[in-house]
């Protein structure tokens, strides 16, 4: 009795056209969700790295007093007292002329006389007040100044999450189309096979009885158009890394302080393949089959129920 | 077996069909049902096979009430009910055999059942030679017969009948109401709708008469009805 | 004639399903379409600025030999008998600070010695030899370095061209998408009528009595869906710009060598309400009706043709 | 105006239906078609209005060679032809008026003509109360009566008609005949393809006899055929 198949709803327009458009759907749906969750990962590992840390930057001497070794110790004094601040760590020399050295060019790096930069590890418990924090530094050491990156953090949530709210956007249409596509074709096969299905009434099948063929018969659809978009997807994902990979940027020089397209081409690469985007991934044409079979099973017996 | 009490019965803004119609046929009879086109022979049909519920009254069969059953009881009660439609209503992509078949797989009757009643019955109606035939392929005649064959495959309690040889000639009528007449004396009680005069005179059953939204009984055919007298083709 | 619609096609599932399905194809379709055009038109805008140009960069005096201005004037007479060179022309100082500032902080990049950096307009028709160039400027004044950008617009162009691959590939399935509904929602149609559609041809309708009946029903169905779809991605776009305009970056301080979010920003800042843009997504639900009305005129056909 | 020549017909591996049948019908003739079911009837006259091709053999129907016809000059063809399908074949959701305007709309006809002709055909076959009404909503006969006025309302050249009274009593079933005899009169040739023995002999006119695969030509119903020879209710 499971196995019935009294419409032959294999041989509809639905078999041809349905594991195309949820194909398409699925395919969508894996970039949107791969873009989301690249984009989530890229910040977070940002905020990681960022959150929770600020930088003290010590102008050279010649424009204050005392010593180079004297400003950056007064400075380190100020902080190892200050309550909050869990860390300080002066950011060797080297370190400071390879930051600049894309800016300044590795020459003129060398042999400007650089700022100190001091790290520090902020306690998330103990809320540090950067202003009177400044104050105080100011003091210490006239000229320093302090960045705990808010506004850079601040700009590059509000990137993630504008990524994060199109790929949503694009989820949920995407969601809706399936959803859409799927009751669209059991609404045309019941219209299809209203004289069939008014027999089976009329000879004694229940309603079950024919809502199982439409559900199998749309469940089946679906997992076949979702592995195919799946696959596509893979491979366009994979083509997309591939290509940014061989032609993407290394460390040379070229940069500008309002556009850096390394950075967009490091979130192309880091998208999508970390297991929880495989496992997404992976889940999607399941996921498609079950709400087209769910979709189906509760358009078909609500259709139903409105037959005689 | 059947039992109808103060039935009315109209379609929405149509004309009315049944008017207060009482009656009841008894479990095992064969009864004739006759009247003008559009007197309303196929609704007072489809009343008894739930394809329609009354305006008001009360409809029993198998002694139950069933204008109060619900849509999960009502499978069950029409897998007792054979029913040979006017326009035949066979599944288009099913082959005869499989179209007779249909009432015993939806009851989950054995496939080797069926292999066996099957064949056998679409022989009985000279159908041997188009057990794989689609339904299109099919003359109306012949088509009309798989109806039949399907209504009765499963030995139902009660068999509805509507117009089921306006498609074959004389001969083969009076051969399909011998396959009727064979369930009425397993038990079935049987109602057939017709206009064919002669199959009427020719078996000796009672006839339910629609006239004017009544019904009347009439014990026998030979009490010369309105319809009758005014049949042009009279003897 | 003209006006017959027999087959009552307007009460069909299509209608209901159809433009909701070319709806979200629409607003995909838009979405794309303002993406590839206005990453486009940003990376355009930067040719514009870059291509043809160069920078060359004279360190400060301290590690080389002669004056800030006797090198600065070297350089400048070399440059000034380079075939190929249109102009040349010495960035101001102050300029100079302005651009390293985010990098250094105002006091410090006002205090450090600045390098000095000319600005070049190179000639589209004799092509400058850059190796060449370098190693006599090197001659010139030791230490120099020209830059043509090309790293940096190689960069940005692949990253262009990923987000219009992209958006191409997207714009392809969602366009295959809405053909294959449409073809559906025709096939299925003719299921849902065959009978009819054989009457029809039985009492001596010719094919393109019936083509046309479902072409001006799928034609009709994809206008009201390409509205629907338009108009919400009209507001979706707005409403992003304006979201990221409200929140958006300044100049203030805070970026990075290897990612700015403030260009991304820009990127969709920039998006989508050019006239171009706009004629683009106004086009699209004619474009989608045509679509529609030339898929099922196509295909009735063809199913016709293979009709008795 | 039909003329068959030599023609064989068999569906894909089916039974031979036609074995080199020629025969003509001349302008304004009246045939009845009769055999048994299965006969090949319906195929007869689905060779006659194009839906079918013989697989060899010429048809020649107004004098033109119809096995030939293209696509694209079929629905001329069929226009002079009015059916009464064995099934009806009423479009679902156009009323009793619309289904019976259909030819005349395709065909181009002022709706001013129609609105004055309809109706009143609509009358003459005793449907004038249901000229709003969907076919679903109407009674088998009723329905087949429908069919009737469709295929003559555009006074065809030809008029086939399957089983037209297959669903109506003998009474309808008469004056059902005397609409065609209408046109018959008016230059109609008709061909009606029937069970109704009682039909065939009351109306003096030549009958077409299908049997083993081949077509009698009979002057007179008076002739005892096989069929009627069999008939289980003859007189
Ligand atoms: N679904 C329906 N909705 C509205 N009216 C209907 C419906 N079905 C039938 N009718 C009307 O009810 C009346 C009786 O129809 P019914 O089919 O019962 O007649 P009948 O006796 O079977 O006629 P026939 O011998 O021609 O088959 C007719 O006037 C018909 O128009
Ligand atoms: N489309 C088809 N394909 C294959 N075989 C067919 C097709 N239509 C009819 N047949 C077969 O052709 C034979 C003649 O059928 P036809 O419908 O012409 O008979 P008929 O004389 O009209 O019978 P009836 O009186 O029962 O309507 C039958 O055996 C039938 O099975
Ligand atoms: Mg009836
Ligand atoms: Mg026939």
């Amino acid at each position: 009795m499971w196995g019935r198949n009294d419409l032959a709803l294999g041989r509809d327009a639905s078999s041809r056209f349905l594991p195309g458009l949820l194909a398409v759907m699925v395919f969508l749906a894996a970039l949107a969700a791969t873009g989301a969750l690249s984009a989530r990962g890229f910040i977070a590992s940002w905020d990681a790295r960022l959150d929770g840390s600020a930088t003290v930057q010590i102008p050279p001497p010649s424009t204050g007093t005392g010593t180079r070794v004297e400003r950056r110790e007064a400075v380190m004094r100020l902080l190892r007292v200050t309550p909050g601040v869990q860390q300080a760590r002066p950011v060797p020399e080297k370190t400071v002329a390879r930051l600049l050295e894309p800016w300044l060019g590795a020459e003129l790096a060398g042999a400007l006389p650089m700022p100190t930069l001091i790290d520090l590890r902020l306690s998330a418990d103990q809320p540090v007040d950067l202003t009177r924090l400044a104050e105080r530094l100011e003091n210490a050491a006239p000229g320093t100044m302090i960045d705990d990156h808010a506004r850079w953090l601040s700009d590059a949530r509000t990137l993630a999450r504008t990524v994060t709210v199109t790929a949503g956007v694009v989820l949920v249409l995407v969601v809706l189309a399936a959803v859409l596509a799927v009751v669209f074709a059991v609404r045309t096969g019941l219209a299809v096979h209203r004289e069939e299905i008014e027999i089976l009434h009329l000879i004694g099948a229940p309603d079950r009885y024919i809502a199982r063929q439409f559900q199998r018969h749309a469940g089946r659809l679906a997992l076949v158009g979702g592995i195919i978009g799946v696959v596509l997807a893979s491979g366009t994902l994979m083509g997309l890394r591939w290509w940014l990979t061989g032609t993407g940027p290394g460390s040379g020089p070229g940069a500008d302080e309002v556009f850096s397209p390394a950075g967009l081409t490091a979130l192309v690469q880091a998208a999508g393949f970390g297991w929880l985007e495989w496992a997404v991934i992976l889940l999607l044409p399941f996921t498609a089959a079950l709400i087209a079979t769910v979709a189906a099973r509760t358009s078909v017996l609500a259709v139903l129920a409105r037959m005689p | 077996m059947v039992r109808f009490e103060n039935v009315f019965m109209r379609y929405d803004g149509g004309p009315v069909i049944l008017r207060d119609v009482s009656f009841r046929l008894e479990q095992g009879s064969f009864h004739f049902l006759t009247g003008a086109s559009g007197a309303g022979k196929s609704t007072l049909l489809r009343l008894m096979y739930l394809a329609a519920r009354p305006v008001s009254g009360q409809i029993s069969i198998f002694g139950r009430d069933v204008t109060t059953l619900s849509r999960r009881e009502r499978p069950m009660a029409r897998r007792r009910i054979g029913v040979v439609f006017q326009d035949f209503r066979l599944i288009p992509h099913l082959s005869a055999l499989d179209n007779v078949a249909l009432p015993l797989r939806i009851a989950g009757t054995r496939e080797s059942l069926i292999r066996e009643h099957v064949p056998e019955l679409l022989a009985w109606v000279g159908l041997s030679g188009h057990l794989d035939a689609l339904p299109a392929t099919l003359s109306g005649g012949q088509q009309q017969r798989i109806a039949i064959a399907r209504a009765v495959i499963s030995r139902p309690n009660l068999l509805l009948a509507d117009e089921p040889t306006g498609n074959v000639d004389d001969r083969i009528a009076v051969r399909l109401l011998y396959l009727f007449e064979e369930l009425h004396k397993m038990g079935t009680t049987v109602v057939i709708a017709t206009h064919n005069e002669n199959l009427v005179k020719r078996f000796d059953h009672p006839r339910l008469h629609m006239e004017d939204a009544r019904i009347t009984d009439r014990s026998a055919s030979r009490s010369a009805s309105a319809a009758a007298a005014t049949t042009a083709a009279g003897e």
